[in-house]
């Protein structure tokens, strides 16, 4: 069996990622379309990490922890949208959000 | 090739996670081996209110506060990284740029980053998001005596 | 201070296994030296509670001061004070709410029997709506006899078969022979 | 006490002859009004009189009398340190007097007991519900046709475990009440601890021993 | 399971308006009867929004125990012990207040050694119920030390009552025409050794609580409540004076012998918890000026009332002598005979005016015996004192009030 | 690395874990022990003294009292969340002795049982996971009580959180690690942080006072509101364990402020100020650590029976309004400092 | 009076002084002699005229002396009291005799208050309310003392008046 | 196979355990802890990458602040979902496997590559504090400050949206 190497990590980060797209195409949760969206912001995060280490320089991991301070804010103001129209519509079902827009 | 020297300390941590997990595992289930047969009943399996059956079956909603707190706290969480990690590497930061340092722009870096979050905290704090209280807890004026 | 007591112990203990006889033992010790108690303090007898569990009479010292107001954690309820029909279905339910095993001792006369309060609005004894393992008399009882009570109910769960009962949610089987009140104690 | 008879002169200049009044006993002075006036006499008190608290409300259950309840109402002049007591009878028939809450907020929890206690009715009450005895309690408790003993009720329904409200066993000596059996086992069905005893004579338990 | 709500003391009207709040985020949650911080058994429902207290129902008689019916159907004299269960906090100040109560309907002045002594019980009372107040209220705030050092004093007020009257607690000390006997005679020294001992308590409380930012922050400006709402909800005792309103029986009647001594009513300013907390600690001083004075000035003379028809007589004379004898059946069996009439007498008590109605229709057994419980009254201030605030204020605002269920429920 | 140093490498991992077992369980219930006792002197009392000699039992027989108890796990709770909740209260705690340097070595046997390079990186994230135990446990009870201590709980924890890091800052950029052990050698070296650093010393005191629930912010379970907050619905050994966890808490903060701030196992003496060479000198280094902990664990329990406790918004305004910009000011004042110092 | 209300000073509302005066406070109880009496081991002395549980006593001749008369039944306000009155028999000494004396003499400890009031009005100085401050038992039934259990814990009353002996 | 080669297997499959977990949870609260438990085996594969830096910041960012706050938003506004989610749900069911498909064909150039860049060794990069943040504050202070800039709004926006509102 052949050692571990680059590919495996981009292969998970890939798989994570089809994980991620899954959970957003396929809740309706909005919650859990979010936390698909961290999955795939995590996803990117491997590879770029797993990039930097092999490829022996320091940027892939620079933009990691670049990647999760903006998650941060990003969820911070997600969730914030989301309890904000809970409070005003009480549901968080994205169906009904996508009615509301159309 | 990957050398496990480099990995030990976290093996030995994760061998602490495993002992301390084996440990939970035990307490959570030796209550229900040794101590009595659990009995149930309408009552015993009801929420403990002052003696009360409970007023509302479950616990409604609470103030929107608590999100804001969580929200603010994730985001000066972020500022506490970059800080730890500007403080780590501070003194070499601030050598003077012949030294392979920055000289005082080291310093610079993290006053501007810490104005800008600042302003943030004073506007969370000026906007009342840091407020529980209610206007008649606040402390009023004294009346004159 | 003398002490009367109507307590002959039997000393041929019955003819048990030894080590259930000492495991019999360490289970009681164990329940008998941790008795958290609920306060169940519903009047006058609850100051007296908190008497007990200052500074003169420090209920600590016999590992009780730790009063767990949620019934899940207590061991002992210790119904102090005029049970009246309004709080009946309370005090029952916490009763109810507590895990096994579990006593009751009733603190002062209103809590055993009604006492001086014989009237439309109470309860005549809390005995009506929880097994009481331990009486104490008085209005209110001395914080002392609260001790005593403490003590007596301490000498109940010894004479108690644990072990056999282990599992059993019901209230382990009594020595009835080592358990002759009633405990007079006279002060000086 | 001159200050109490220029109120009650005050009242009379004021209401005429509905006031009436109650011998001075152990220098205190009542008043009687008329249910009617009751909700006036009391607001002309607060506000023309500087009554400007009540101290106690409570009604008294004479029964055989008529009209067989009376409401007393005790208000109190803090600056003059005044005390006046106003009765007013109410007829069994129609136990119902004009609620003061709107003159003096503290006669809400004092109406309330009246009413919980003794079925008066208070009319512009803004909660009249029972407060001391259990929401659905069936009985007047105060009422002189009520036994001390109680009456047998049902518990709140928040009580799912604990039996129905029984009457208290009454003991007394031979002055006051009847016969009652030998020994607290019979009296008092749960000073049994067994059957056994309860059938049997009660055990003699316990001898003394010094230890 | 039904809804308890029912039971409950939200009524419909304001159920209604919490489910139908759409931006509710209000909780009804229930607080007593079992719960640290409600003093004994009242029950508070709580509306929150978040921590906020948005409506409160205050329930109450979970210790209702029928005294006043009990009242109806005994002598006069066999209900002092059920005094003592009012507030039983001070039960010797319940129990002189019953005292002079049967004693006005009677028509009699009891001794001036009486006098004094009764004033002597009513302070020790006040002081034990402070200091159990305040106690209780710096564990509500958090410092169960203060607390333990309070109860510490209590012990040594206990012991003087288990020295007059041989019961630590529960002392029916008071007779109707006297007292159940004379202070014994290592009474005084007793007394002036607790009163030396007792500022050093005060001022440990004071220490720790007075100037401390927790403490202040966590009652100065809470629970205020203004003279005019005071007086218009009733309240007395230290929860008036503490709005400001300088009522105090003591002065303003001075029964007993309260018009010989030199005190004064200690009011506060503002009505919040703080100054609550300071009324009752300058209390506790005027209370220990008033004791001195008194254990200085006892009268000698007698300590009951010479009528065989009121006080029972010397028990040498009732074993020797016909006639007391027939005078100790009448009194025990039929009472003391009280003409018809209505009387109220009230007393300054600890927690506010403790007051007795009572109306006779003749005989040694009321008609009608109604008990004024000052926390009864004070308890109702407890909606206007808390909405708005915190729960944790909640607990703040009970302690303060310093209220007794059993003089509340009866 | 030889197969037989691997070997011994493991046979050390195994010995420390035992040791922390051991050094927790001797600790962690005569704390408990140690509050009740110090709490009755404070009040003029004796505290437990009936059980075992003067009352040394009694931790004991309330911990298997415990487990003898019947195990209440109520219909209304959400079943899984409810039981696992306990376990991570006290799981923090536990990996977080992983990391402790409670001593300098015992022969050629560390006494840090993961010498993770940023150590107080992992102590961050370990402690911010310790979170879900209260939160998850509040809301799995389903009821209400514990449900308002849960959130309470968790937003002061995490409201602290913040502080502590901020505070910390200050300490990294003297020390220029993340190393535990490495702090130490540095205050070994240059003499105690808390001298240095008082400020930040002192904020993260306050900050450990509001980690662990101790008086005055014991708000998660503040008895006077809540009954007993979070872990009302929990009985038995379950119970046991929210307690344990508690005092288990307020053990690795102890630890983590003698490290961090007291040059945890060092002494200033010749002998003491240095990892040890001899078996006595680091068995001294346990024993000093220790014993730094246990004042601190009597300072904890010291203050917690005087003071009373801060009401709820006063908690999270002392947090973000007053320790939050100081601690910002301390991070200044230190910066222009080690910048007028000229860095390294 | 007005109580002073005290404005914090720039240090009282630091927190800390206060604080560390307080703890400095706390800590001063820690070395001090503890004010706990131990209960079951330490003796202690119960102060005055101690009210305990009440008992039936005889004279200096061995007699009970309660005589039935029901005063204590009729006064006890919990009516914890049970006397059931009975003759005496005729077999006594002449100058000791006592008309009655009860059958059975019933307390009910549970209902006892302690009040003193039955030894208050006691006519014949029978009935004492001794020192014993702590009853406890297993079951009710247990805490009803009877007649002999109460003249166990009453003992020989010494009557300076001895009435009986008059006659 | 290696210890490493262990690890890593160890690791990944169970951080995609984790994540097919967190997909099909009806409870939203297991979802967000299976979450958690995922984020922390990421962590163990960023440890394995020896980014030492990164994956405690994963834990503390991630697994200690952003999970926090979305089991506060779970647990507290406590909904249920009508519907199971894999019910009546169409669009989805079509459009997953095509987005997946797609990914994976995107992807599939990049992994094939990806074997040349692992056999370079004396290149392997380790992410130390110090070797992953001196550049970020040297290089690319700008990219920091905009960081900062980029909290500052999520800030005003968390308290602007978390304000309480008037009756409508
Ligand atoms: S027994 Fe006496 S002291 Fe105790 S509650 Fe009843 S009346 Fe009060
Ligand atoms: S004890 Fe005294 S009062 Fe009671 S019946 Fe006997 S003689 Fe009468
Ligand atoms: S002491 Fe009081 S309660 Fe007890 S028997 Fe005598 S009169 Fe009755």
């Amino acid at each position: 069996m052949m050692h571990v190497g680059l590919e495996h990590y981009l292969a998970v980060s890939g798989a994570l990622f089809a994980l991620g797209l899954a959970c957003i195409v396929l809740r309706r949760n909005a919650l859990l379309v979010f936390m698909g969206l961290e999955l795939n912001l995590n996803a990117a995060n491997l590879a770029l990490v797993a990039f930097s280490r092999y490829g022996g320089h320091a940027e892939g991991q620079v933009l990691a922890t670049f990647i999760i301070a903006i998650a941060a804010a990003e969820v911070a103001i997600g969730l914030a949208i989301i309890v904000a129209l809970f409070r005003r519509r009480a549901t968080i079902v994205t169906d009904l959000l996508r009615s509301l827009k159309g | 090739m990957h050398p496990l020297e480099h990995f030990w300390p976290f093996i030995a941590f994760g061998a602490m996670v495993v002992a301390a997990i084996g440990f939970s595992i035990i307490a959570v289930t030796f209550p229900s081996i040794l101590g009595p047969r659990k009995t149930h009943n309408e009552i015993k399996d009801s929420a403990y209110e002052c003696g009360l059956p409970a007023t509302t079956g479950t616990p409604a909603r609470f103030s929107v506060k608590f999100y804001v707190v969580a929200m603010l706290f994730i985001l000066f969480d972020i500022e506490v990284v970059f800080l730890i990690a500007w403080g780590v590497l501070y003194r070499k930061l601030i050598k003077p740029e012949g030294a392979g340092g920055l000289g005082w722009a080291a310093l610079a870096v993290a006053v501007i980053f810490l104005l800008i979050l600042e302003a943030g905290h004073i506007y969370a704090w000026r906007s009342g998001a840091l407020d529980w209280a209610s206007w008649r807890s606040r402390p009023q004026q004294e009346p004159r005596a | 201070m003398k002490r009367h007591a109507a307590t002959t112990f039997d000393t041929r203990l019955e003819q048990r296994d030894v080590i259930v006889t000492r495991l019999d033992a360490a289970i009681d010790w164990i329940r008998k030296s941790s008795c958290w108690p609920q306060p169940m303090g519903l009047a006058c007898c609850a100051i007296e509670l908190m008497a007990s569990g200052a500074a003169r009479f420090d209920i600590a010292r016999f590992g009780a001061e730790v009063m767990r107001f949620s019934p899940r954690q207590a061991d002992v309820m210790i119904v102090a004070g005029t049970c009246t029909y309004k709080m009946a279905g309370l005090v029952r339910r916490i009763w109810d709410q507590m895990p096994t095993p579990r006593w009751c001792i009733a603190m002062g006369a209103c809590a055993s029997s009604g006492g001086m309060y014989r009237s439309y609005a109470v309860l005549q004894g809390v005995d009506n709506i929880i097994p009481v393992d331990v009486y104490v008399s008085g209005c209110p009882p001395r914080p002392e006899a609260l001790l005593e009570g403490f003590m007596t109910l301490q000498k109940k769960i010894e004479a108690s078969k644990q072990f056999k009962n282990l599992w059993s949610p019901e209230p382990a089987p009594v020595d009835e022979r080592k358990l002759k009140g009633p405990i007079i104690i006279r002060g000086e | 006490m001159n200050e109490v008879n220029e109120t009650i002169e005050k009242l009379k200049a004021q209401f005429g002859a509905d006031i009436g009044e109650q011998p001075e006993f152990r220098g205190e002075c009542g008043v009687v009004v008329p249910r009617a006036k009751i909700l006036d006499v009391c607001r002309f008190l607060k506000t023309g009189c500087g009554f400007d608290m009540l101290t106690d409300l409570t009604g008294v259950d004479n029964l055989g009398s008529d009209p067989r309840f009376e409401v007393h109402y005790l208000v109190y002049a803090i600056a003059r340190r005044e005390r006046l007591r106003l009765v007013t009878g109410v007829p069994e028939n129609d136990a119902a007097v004009d609620s003061v809450v709107s003159v003096w907020s503290t006669a809400d929890w004092h109406e309330r007991e009246a009413f919980d206690l003794l079925g008066l009715t208070f009319r512009g009450h803004p909660n009249l519900k029972r407060i001391i005895m259990w929401e659905g309690y069936p009985h007047f408790p105060l009422r002189k046709d009520f036994p001390v003993a109680g009456l047998p009720a049902e518990l709140p329904s928040t009580a799912q475990n604990a039996g129905r409200a029984e009457s208290a066993p009454q003991e007394g000596g031979p002055f006051v009440a009847g016969i009652g059996a030998v020994s607290a086992p019979h009296r008092e069905p749960r000073a049994t601890d067994t059957a056994a005893e309860r059938d049997g004579k009660t055990a003699h338990p316990g001898h003394v021993e010094e230890i | 399971m039904s809804d308890v709500r029912d039971m409950a003391w939200p009524d419909s009207a304001a159920r209604a308006q919490t489910a139908a709040d759409p931006d509710a985020e209000r909780m009804v949650i229930n607080m007593g009867p079992q719960h640290p911080s409600t003093h004994g058994v009242l029950r508070v429902v709580l509306e929150l929004d978040g921590e906020e207290i948005t409506n409160l129902w205050p329930d109450i008689g979970y210790l209702h125990r029928g005294d006043e019916k009990i009242a109806e159907n005994m002598t006069y004299a066999q209900f002092l012990p059920y005094t003592d269960r009012l507030d039983y906090l001070a039960p010797l100040a319940n129990n002189v207040a019953y005292a002079y109560a049967v004693e006005k309907l009677l028509g009699v002045d009891v001794p001036r050694r009486c006098q004094y002594i009764r004033v002597i019980c009513c302070e020790l009372a006040r002081i034990s119920s402070h200091l159990l107040g305040l106690g209780c209220y710096a564990m509500d705030v958090g410092a169960m030390t203060v607390f333990l050092y309070a109860m510490r004093q209590r012990e040594l007020i206990h012991d003087l009552c288990e020295t007059i009257s041989g019961a630590r607690f529960t002392t029916a000390y008071t007779r109707i025409g006297g007292l159940m006997n004379d202070l014994p005679p290592e009474f005084l020294p007793l007394l002036r050794t607790f009163l030396k001992g007792l500022p050093a308590t005060v001022e440990e409380i004071d220490g720790l609580l007075t100037r401390n930012r927790i403490f202040v922050d966590r009652t100065k400006n809470i629970g205020v409540l203004s003279a005019a709402d005071a007086i218009d909800l009733g309240l007395t005792g230290p929860n008036l004076r503490a709005s400001g309103v300088e009522f105090d029986l003591r002065k303003a009647q001075p029964y007993s012998a309260y018009g010989d001594f030199d005190f004064e009513v200690p009011t506060g300013t503002v009505g919040d918890c703080y100054d609550r907390y300071l009324v009752r600690m300058e209390e506790i001083r005027q209370s220990i000026r008033i004791l001195h004075q008194a254990a200085d000035h006892l009268p000698d003379g007698p300590w009951h009332l010479d009528d065989p028809k009121i006080f029972l007589p010397r028990k040498e004379k009732v074993l020797t002598k016909m006639e007391e004898l027939i005078h100790h059946f009448m009194i025990v069996t039929e009472g003391v005979n009280a003409p018809p009439g209505e009387i109220y007498f009230s007393a300054e008590n600890p927690k506010g005016e403790l007051g007795f109605l009572i109306i006779s229709r003749g005989g040694g057994v009321p008609h009608r015996l109604k008990i004024r419980g000052p926390s009864f009254v004070n308890l109702q201030a407890l909606p206007k004192l808390c909405i708005g605030h915190m729960v944790a204020d909640m607990t703040a605002i009970l302690g303060s009030l310093d209220f007794v269920m059993g003089e509340c429920d009866r | 690395m030889h197969l037989d140093g691997v070997i011994l490498e493991w046979v050390f991992v195994i010995v420390r874990i035992l040791a922390i077992f051991v050094i927790t369980f001797m600790i962690v219930p005569y704390t408990v022990m140690a509050e009740r006792w110090v709490c009755a002197w404070i009040q003029d009392r004796i505290g437990p003294n009936r059980t075992g000699w003067f009352g040394l039992m009694q931790p004991w027989a309330d911990a298997l009292k415990l487990f003898l108890k019947e195990d209440i796990i109520p219909h209304h709770v959400r079943k899984v969340y409810y039981v696992i909740a306990p376990t991570l209260v006290f799981l923090p705690a536990l990996l977080t002795m992983a990391l402790m340097p409670w001593g300098s070595n015992l022969g050629p046997m560390s006494c840090v049982l993961a010498d993770i390079g940023p150590g107080m990186l992992v102590v961050f994230a370990v402690g911010a996971c310790s979170v879900y135990g209260i939160v998850l446990a509040g809301w799995a009870s389903n009821s209400k009580y514990p449900f308002l201590g849960g959130v309470r709980s968790a937003a002061q924890l995490i409201s602290y959180e913040v502080c502590i890091g901020l505070s910390l800052v200050a300490i990294f950029m003297q020390t220029q690690t993340l190393n535990l052990t490495q702090t130490v050698l540095y205050q070994a070296a240059n003499g105690w942080l808390v001298w240095q650093q008082p400020l930040a010393a002192f904020l993260f005191l306050i900050c450990m006072f509001a980690e662990t629930n101790r008086a005055p912010f014991d708000f998660p379970e503040a008895e006077q509101e809540l009954v007993s907050g979070y872990n009302i619905e929990y009985s038995s050994l379950k119970f046991g364990l929210f307690f344990l966890g508690e005092y288990a808490n307020l053990m690795v903060a102890s630890m983590l402020m003698v490290t961090l701030f007291l040059g945890g196992w060092s002494l200033p003496f010749a002998p003491l100020n240095a990892p040890a060479q001899v078996w006595w000198v680091g068995a001294a280094h346990v024993a000093i650590f220790i014993a730094k902990t246990a004042c601190l664990l009597f300072l904890f329990i010291w203050v917690r029976w005087t003071v009373p406790r801060f009401r709820y918004d006063q908690l999270m305004g002392l947090g973000w309004k007053v320790l939050f910009p100081l601690a910002l000011l301390n991070i200044l004042i230190t910066a222009v400092v080690l910048g007028l110092r000229g860095g390294a | 009076m007005k109580v002073r209300r005290p404005k914090l000073t720039l240090l009282d509302r630091l927190y800390l002084p206060q604080i560390l005066a307080g703890m400095w406070r706390t800590l001063k109880h820690i070395p001090r002699k503890k004010f706990t009496r131990q209960y079951p081991e330490e003796k202690f002395k119960l102060l005055g005229k101690y009210r305990g549980a009440p008992t039936l006593v005889r004279n200096q001749a061995g007699q009970v002396k309660c005589v039935s008369c029901q005063l204590c039944e009729f006064v006890c306000p919990p009516k914890a009291i049970r006397v059931l009155p009975g003759r005496r028999d005729d077999s006594a000494p002449a100058e000791a005799r006592i008309e009655k004396e009860p059958e059975d003499f019933i307390i009910d400890m549970t209902r006892c208050i302690y009040c003193g009031q039955c030894e208050e009005v006691c006519p014949e100085q029978a009935i004492f309310l001794k020192q014993d401050f702590a009853v406890t038992g297993y079951k009710r039934s247990e805490l009803e003392f009877h007649k002999d259990k109460l003249l166990e814990l009453g003992g020989i009353h010494d009557d300076p008046i001895c009435k009986w002996k008059k006659k | 196979m290696t210890v490493y080669d262990a690890m890593f297997w160890f690791f990944s499959l169970a951080l995609l355990l984790c994540g097919v977990l967190v997909l099909i949870s009806r409870d939203a609260v297991a979802s967000a802890l299976f979450m958690v438990l995922g984020f922390i085996f990421l962590a163990g594969l960023y440890l394995l990458l020896e980014a030492w830096f990164l994956a405690l910041i994963q834990i503390l960012v991630y697994a200690g602040a952003i999970m926090v706050l979305f089991l506060f938003v779970v647990m507290l506004l406590d909904f249920r979902e009508k519907r199971r989610w894999w019910h009546g749900n169409l669009l989805g069911w079509l459009g997953a496997p095509l987005a997946v498909a797609a990914l994976l064909a995107a992807l599939l150039p990049v992994l094939k590559r990806a074997g040349a860049l692992a056999d370079a060794p004396e290149k392997w990069f380790e992410g130390t504090l110090e070797n992953v943040m001196t550049p970020v504050f040297t290089r690319y202070l700008l990219p920091v400050e905009v960081t900062a800039l980029i909290l500052l709004a999520a800030t005003i926006g968390v308290v602007v949206l978390g304000r309480k509102e008037t009756k409508p």
